[in-house]
């Protein structure tokens, strides 16, 4: 990972052990959180999304998967919760890893349509196994997360936690990513055959990196979990999806930090937009968030197609493309 | 020296649907030689290179490389065998620089698995060797100049070039080239005619696709004419050129 | 690069001004209360008043009582906390009316859930925050609701829901609840149909929390009434037919068809499909309290004869007899919600008790109006009359109604009649 | 049994499944795009049909008006979002430019007409059909009489007409359509258009036999993707093939296994289906030229 990105990273981490000086409300420590988790979450999407480019719909469902299967193992077989993070990470891994074997053959659209086959698949079963996972009244009184004898129970607590699975997750994309495997990576985006032809196992890879985004969103969904203490079907359900797919293209395809912006945009205006609607539109409501939320969505997509994180960004990289196209010209003169 | 055949195609056939774009087509190419495949559009020379690439599955016949049966090979395998091309219609990766792309064509010269890059282990040390090893191959087609600039906004030719540098990372015992020299100047091909003797002399066995004559004729050891997805002939340059059958087939309609 | 800003930017101007164009013409004829959905409210109103302390209230020095409102104007709830969020209003705007409570006006601070469970969560912290809302109400669906009273409980201030599960309430001390246990609801229905002596019932209920908690209590009572449940299928909210899992119970051969959606329009899609198979006249259908709005009727002209259901004696005021305990409670309320809305159902009785519990709290509190104190009164509430009947509240009953204000109701063509 | 019932609930749905996949295969074959949209088509033919009867106009003239008003209303949405789009390779953005577009629709929809359920009387009156233990109400043979009508008018336009040749033209390869001067941007706009009101009809005809919710677009979306992917995106026969399937798909598994897993056992299916023929029923393998 560059210089640039070193800085970044370094500089986010101390912003966020630096927050809860001046933050004391809950409530923006529950907006922090949100925010932790989606990027958590929408983090393993990005890579899959915009590097390897293959499209899914299952990210949503694979953090509700971490969600349940801490919410069973600490609650109705009363494992310790660090057990149960464990056990959920390893989980969502393993059903993804059984899931990409035949879905991830599929491209494109067919890839979109049978990962969202799956998230519906998984959304029945959590509102059906009643006796196993409460149904569609949800899983209530899950424990807070705990080490030992500590419990990391409030909102600090939980949001340190997020944040810190968070920094280090976006720590290991920025390795992978310059490595030659980063590297094969992205070629699977634009051509699948010139990849194979190098010598990469190009399906295999992709695997890899499905599971990848899984464990980080079974881990997402475990966290958010005990935080909440209370989660229920409707919150894992192809909508959810949808959001995070958005955080994505919003945030930027392609770019790592994106999965942040993107959450960092999302929540400011899930939550802004409640509170200044009104202001702006008497007598307005959700409906008019629905409206703002797809202008928002399409504006981006049509007008910044590569994303807000490499707009916010460009200042710095349209120098070094100006460098690189101004040796270019000169070349080609010469 | 003593002759050996790296490569040999046996009675190769690929039919899509009920027509036959490759027929029966059997051929060899030995260690060090230069053989190229000529014939008008259409011959089937893409899609011959596509099944001993393993892109596509072969209907019938068999293909040895190196002594192994690789007729029914996964495609990725083939690199670290030593085979290694470039594409007719440029398959560069989009959004890389032109050192990316050619550090992406190292793949398999490098070691560390998914986890170990994920937590950057031993990662450095290949990264630096991968990025000179790239950086050698880029002035070995004299690219130096575009190593930042991203690979797809170069000009057709230098693309080219970028997919050979790229094709030439897997530091391969023979190399494909889909016609190299398509879209460039004279003074390019010239240049890219001499690259390829280069090559070959430094030992890299050379089997491509062309239809500049110039450049065949001038570097070629020997030829292979196919028409309507047959072998129409096979020879040296100067055997080609008063081939009767291939002056009428090909030659012929560039003479009158 | 410039072009194109100006460019997004004059496409933004543009749906920006679409956007407010539809809302301010669409104001004109609708509440203006922050936040409730215009579209839901039929005609103007005075609501206004509510989002500030009017002017014209006497005692002005007074500072207003902030109440929280967290509902679902948006999502899958949407028909439903919309009802609940006008039922609520219509009384606290009577009560800002008549001068609001020991001189001190209501101010309602209302958002939208957008029926999501972190969306809610996140809201009922925002608030916790303001240490000016004494009481919050809302939570149009269980899983809403209990995604909110962790939070609660930590905090420690009042919050009376809407939803129906009881496990909202199971133990807590700050947590209240507006709908009866389902068993109350579902007694009524199996000893009305126990006298018409039926032996063999198939559910239809709707995929969600309301729909599974209904079912199961029926499945739980039924053998009280010497009914056996023969089947329980189910429907998505989004299902456009039920022909299917009609003819699969109707065809196993049972008495009655039992039927529990949340909402009126899942309620007419079994019923449009049990008419039109023909079982409607020959069957009873013995249905939750969804069906038990205009909208059901007005949705399904034929098919909704027949159907029998329990509700809050709200939906057939203008039948209660005089002597009815709560005829005036509910004939007022009808008076004030008519004045507004024309869609009837139970779910605005939901809201407008929800203020009858505030309200005896808030007013005994007297000057001393703390989350604490409000906590204590409604805890401590009893032979409060609201539209469900009358509220007894107590530490281990966060509830505090029994069977006494149900009704069980038939549709004769159309007109709800008095069972 | 009732197996018969099960087969007529089947087709009914399966016919509007088709009529929309339809709508999203021939634009996808036009534009590239796969239009997420398309179900909220479906909701303002319903809603808006059904303000119109409201208003005291008769159903032809209305169901005619709503036709023509979703198309004006699709040309807009088209010139707005999708046109800018028509070069974009890159699938998802495509998608979800078409879900932000589907967003901005319902929120304006529920503005419109609220969050209740409203209803539009049967076209026709009379007793439903019975055969066996089934009943097909004349409104179901309405719908499946629409689908069919629709079909047909298809084939017609596709096979007969200079303009279907055109059409067919951009269907099987865009790049040269353009290069034979076949205008593929105004193609595009005709096909999205089309859909549009095509999806409007749908609507129209599907209104009577339920009720019509602001939200209820994206549900239809949904099943017409799944139908056009589960056909194989080739054509309006490999959408109808899809539309039927899915529906008799679903109807067999509510009725025979459990109505609680009904979108379970589809999409299980679905998947099953795709790995089978990874290019969907009536798909074709393509072998891309490299």
């Amino acid at each position: 990972m560059d210089k640039i990105n070193k800085k970044l990273l370094l500089g986010v981490s101390v912003v966020v052990a630096l927050l809860p000086l001046f933050v004391h409300s809950s409530y923006y420590y529950q907006i922090l959180i949100n925010i932790g988790s989606l990027t958590l979450v929408a983090l393993g999407l990005g890579l899959l999304l915009g590097f390897a480019g293959q499209i899914s719909f299952a990210q949503a469902s694979f953090m509700g998967i971490g969600a349940y299967t801490t919410a069973i193992a600490t609650v109705t077989w009363h494992w310790p919760p660090v057990v149960a993070l464990v056990a959920s990470a390893v989980l969502t891994g393993v059903i993804a890893f059984l899931i990409g074997l035949p879905v991830l053959r599929f491209k494109e659209h067919v890839l979109a349509l049978v990962t969202m086959g799956f998230s519906y698949m998984v959304f029945v079963v959590l509102m059906q196994q009643s006796e196993i996972t409460g149904g569609p009244g949800g899983f209530p009184g899950i424990p807070a997360f705990s080490i030992g004898g500590l419990s990391l129970k409030g909102d600090v607590a939980n949001y340190y936690l997020v944040w810190a699975f968070a920094i280090i997750s976006i720590l290991l994309v920025f390795n992978l990513l310059a490595s030659r495997n980063g590297r094969a990576l992205e070629t699977l985006r634009s051509s699948e055959i010139a990849a194979k032809s190098l010598g990469v196992n190009t399906f295999l890879l992709k695997l890899k990196v499905f599971v990848f985004a899984a464990v980080i969103a079974g881990i997402g969904g475990s966290l958010y979990a005990f935080q909440t203490s209370y989660i229920a079907p409707s919150s894992f359900e192809v909508h959810y999806a949808i959001t995070l797919l958005t955080v994505v293209v919003v945030g930027g395809l392609r770019s790592v930090w994106g999965s942040l912006v993107g959450a960092i945009v999302i929540t400011f205006f899930e939550e802004g937009l409640t509170n200044l609607l009104p202001l702006i539109v008497p007598g307005s409501a959700g409906e008019y968030r629905l409206i703002i939320y797809g202008i928002l969505l399409v504006l981006v997509l049509l007008f910044m197609p590569k994303g807000l994180a490499p707009f916010l960004s460009q200042w710095s990289r349209r120098i070094t493309q100006q460098v690189g196209r101004r040796r270019l010209n000169t070349a080609d003169k010469g | 020296m003593i002759r050996v055949a790296i490569l040999r195609v046996e009675n190769l056939s690929k039919a899509f649907g009920g027509l036959y774009a490759v027929n029966n087509v059997s051929f060899h190419i030995d260690q060090g030689e230069i053989l190229s495949i000529i014939g008008p559009n259409g011959a089937g020379k893409s899609t011959l290179f596509n099944l001993i690439t393993r892109i596509y599955d072969v209907t019938s016949g068999k293909i040895t490389f190196q002594g192994k049966d690789i007729t029914n090979m996964a495609p990725y395998r083939l690199a670290s065998m030593g085979l290694s091309r470039t594409y007719q219609n440029i398959e560069l990766f989009e959004g890389l620089t032109t050192l990316e792309n050619v550090m992406a064509g190292g793949y398999i010269k490098g070691k560390i698995g998914f986890s170990e890059s994920l937590f950057g282990i031993r990662n450095r040390f290949e990264e630096k060797r991968l990025r000179e090893l790239a950086e050698s191959r880029i002035e070995m087609v004299g690219l130096q100049q575009y190593m930042h600039a991203e690979a797809v906004d170069l000009p057709y030719g230098r693309k080219r070039m970028v997919e050979i540098a790229r094709a030439l990372m897997t530091s391969p015992s023979i190399l494909l080239l889909d016609e190299p020299a398509a879209g460039l100047n004279s003074q390019e091909s010239k240049q890219l005619g001499e690259f390829l003797l280069r090559l070959r002399n430094e030992g890299t066995t050379i089997l491509f696709i062309e239809h500049d004559m110039e450049t065949v004729m001038e570097i070629s050891d020997r030829i292979v004419v196919m028409n309507y997805g047959e072998k129409l002939a096979e020879g040296t340059p100067v055997e080609i050129k008063n081939n009767p059958d291939v002056i009428r087939a090909y030659l012929g309609a560039e003479v009158d | 690069m410039t072009r194109q800003l100006t460019k997004m930017l004059a496409f933004t101007v543009a749906l920006m001004l679409f956007v407010v164009g539809c809302g301010s013409s669409n104001n004109a004829s609708s509440g203006s209360n922050a936040d409730s959905s215009p579209a839901a409210s039929a005609s103007p109103s005075p609501s206004a008043s509510s989002a500030a302390p009017s002017s014209s209230a006497p005692a002005e020095s007074k500072p207003p009582i902030k109440i929280g409102v967290i509902i679902s104007t948006t999502g899958a709830s949407a028909s439903i906390g919309t009802a609940e969020l006008n039922g609520f209003q219509v009384m606290v705007d009577a009560t800002n009316a008549s001068g609001g409570i020991n001189g001190r006006q209501i101010e309602l601070v209302i958002a939208d859930d957008q029926t999501k469970e972190a969306k809610a969560l996140s809201e009922v912290k925002r608030m916790i925050e303001d240490k000016d809302i004494m009481a919050i109400v809302g939570g149009a669906s269980s899983p809403i609701s209990l995604a909110m009273v962790p939070a609660i409980e930590e905090a420690g201030i009042s919050y009376i829901s809407f939803g129906g599960s009881s496990s909202i309430i199971a133990d807590k001390k700050w947590a209240f609840k507006i709908p009866p246990q389902e068993r109350f609801l579902v007694r009524t229905l199996l000893s009305d149909a126990q006298k018409k002596g039926i032996k063999k019932i198939g559910i239809i209920r709707v995929n969600n929390d309301y729909g599974k908690s209904g079912a199961d209590t029926f499945v739980k009572e039924a053998p009280d009434f010497g009914i056996e449940i023969t089947a329980v299928e189910q429907i998505n909210p989004d299902d456009k037919d039920a022909k299917v899992q009609i003819s699969k119970i109707m065809g196993a051969g049972v008495d009655a068809l039992g039927l529990w959606t949340s909402t009126p329009s899942e309620s007419a899609v079994v019923a449009k499909g049990f008419y039109e198979l023909g079982y409607a006249g020959k069957y009873p259908i013995y249905s939750g309290p969804a069906v038990s709005s205009s909208e059901f009727v007005k949705l399904e002209p034929n098919g909704s004869t027949g159907v029998i259901f329990p509700t809050y004696k709200f939906v057939v005021a203008e039948q209660l007899p005089q002597d009815d305990p709560q005829y005036e409670v509910v004939n007022e309320f009808l008076k004030l919600y008519s004045e507004k809305y024309t869609e009837r159902s139970q779910f605005p009785a939901n809201g407008a008790d929800a203020w009858n519990l505030l309200k005896d709290a808030i007013t005994r509190a007297g000057d001393n109006v703390t989350r604490q104190t409000i906590r204590d009164n409604l805890e401590s509430a009893s032979g409060v009359v609201g539209q469900l009947g009358t509220y007894n509240m107590s530490p281990t009953d966060h509830n505090g109604l029994d069977e006494s204000g149900f009704v069980n109701v038939r549709i004769d063509n159309g007109q709800f009649v008095l069972n | 049994m009732h197996i018969e019932q099960i087969i007529a609930s089947g087709l009914v749905a399966g016919a509007i499944y088709a009529l929309i996949a339809m709508c999203i295969v021939i634009l996808y074959k036009v534009t590239g795009i796969i239009n997420f949209a398309q179900g909220e088509f479906v909701m303002l033919g319903a809603m808006i049909v059904i303000t119109l009867v409201d208003a005291g106009m008769n159903q032809l003239l209305a169901a005619c008006l709503t036709v023509l008003i979703v198309m004006i209303i699709s040309m807009g949405i088209y010139g707005a979002a999708f046109y800018p789009l028509r070069n974009t390779k890159n699938v998802l953005i495509t998608i979800m430019v078409t879900i932000g577009v589907g967003y901005i629709i319902s929120g304006i929809a529920q503005i419109t007409w609220g969050t209740s359920a409203r209803l539009l009387k049967p076209f026709s009156a009379g007793q439903p059909l019975r055969i066996g233990s089934a009943v097909i109400t004349t409104q179901d043979l309405w719908i499946l009489g629409t689908t069919a009508a629709v079909i047909i008018a298809f084939f017609y336009l596709f096979d007969k007409t200079y303009f279907g040749t055109t059409i067919r033209a951009c269907m099987s390869n865009r790049e040269a359509a353009k290069l034979m001067g076949i205008p593929t941007d105004r193609m595009g706009m005709i096909a999205f258009v089309l859909s549009g009101g095509v999806a409007a009809l749908a609507g129209i005809v599907f209104a009577p036999a339920t009720y019509a919710e602001y939200d209820m677009g994206m549900m239809f979306t949904l099943k017409g993707f799944v139908a056009a992917v589960l056909g194989g995106l080739t054509g309006a026969p490999a959408a109808i093939v899809g539309g039927f399937t899915l529906g008799l798909l679903e109807s067999f598994g509510a009725g025979y296994i459990s109505s609680g897993y009904k979108d379970f056992i589809s999409f299980l299916a679905l998947i099953i289906i795709l790995i089978l023929l990874p290019n969907g029923i009536l798909g074709k393998k393509t072998i891309k030229k490299v």
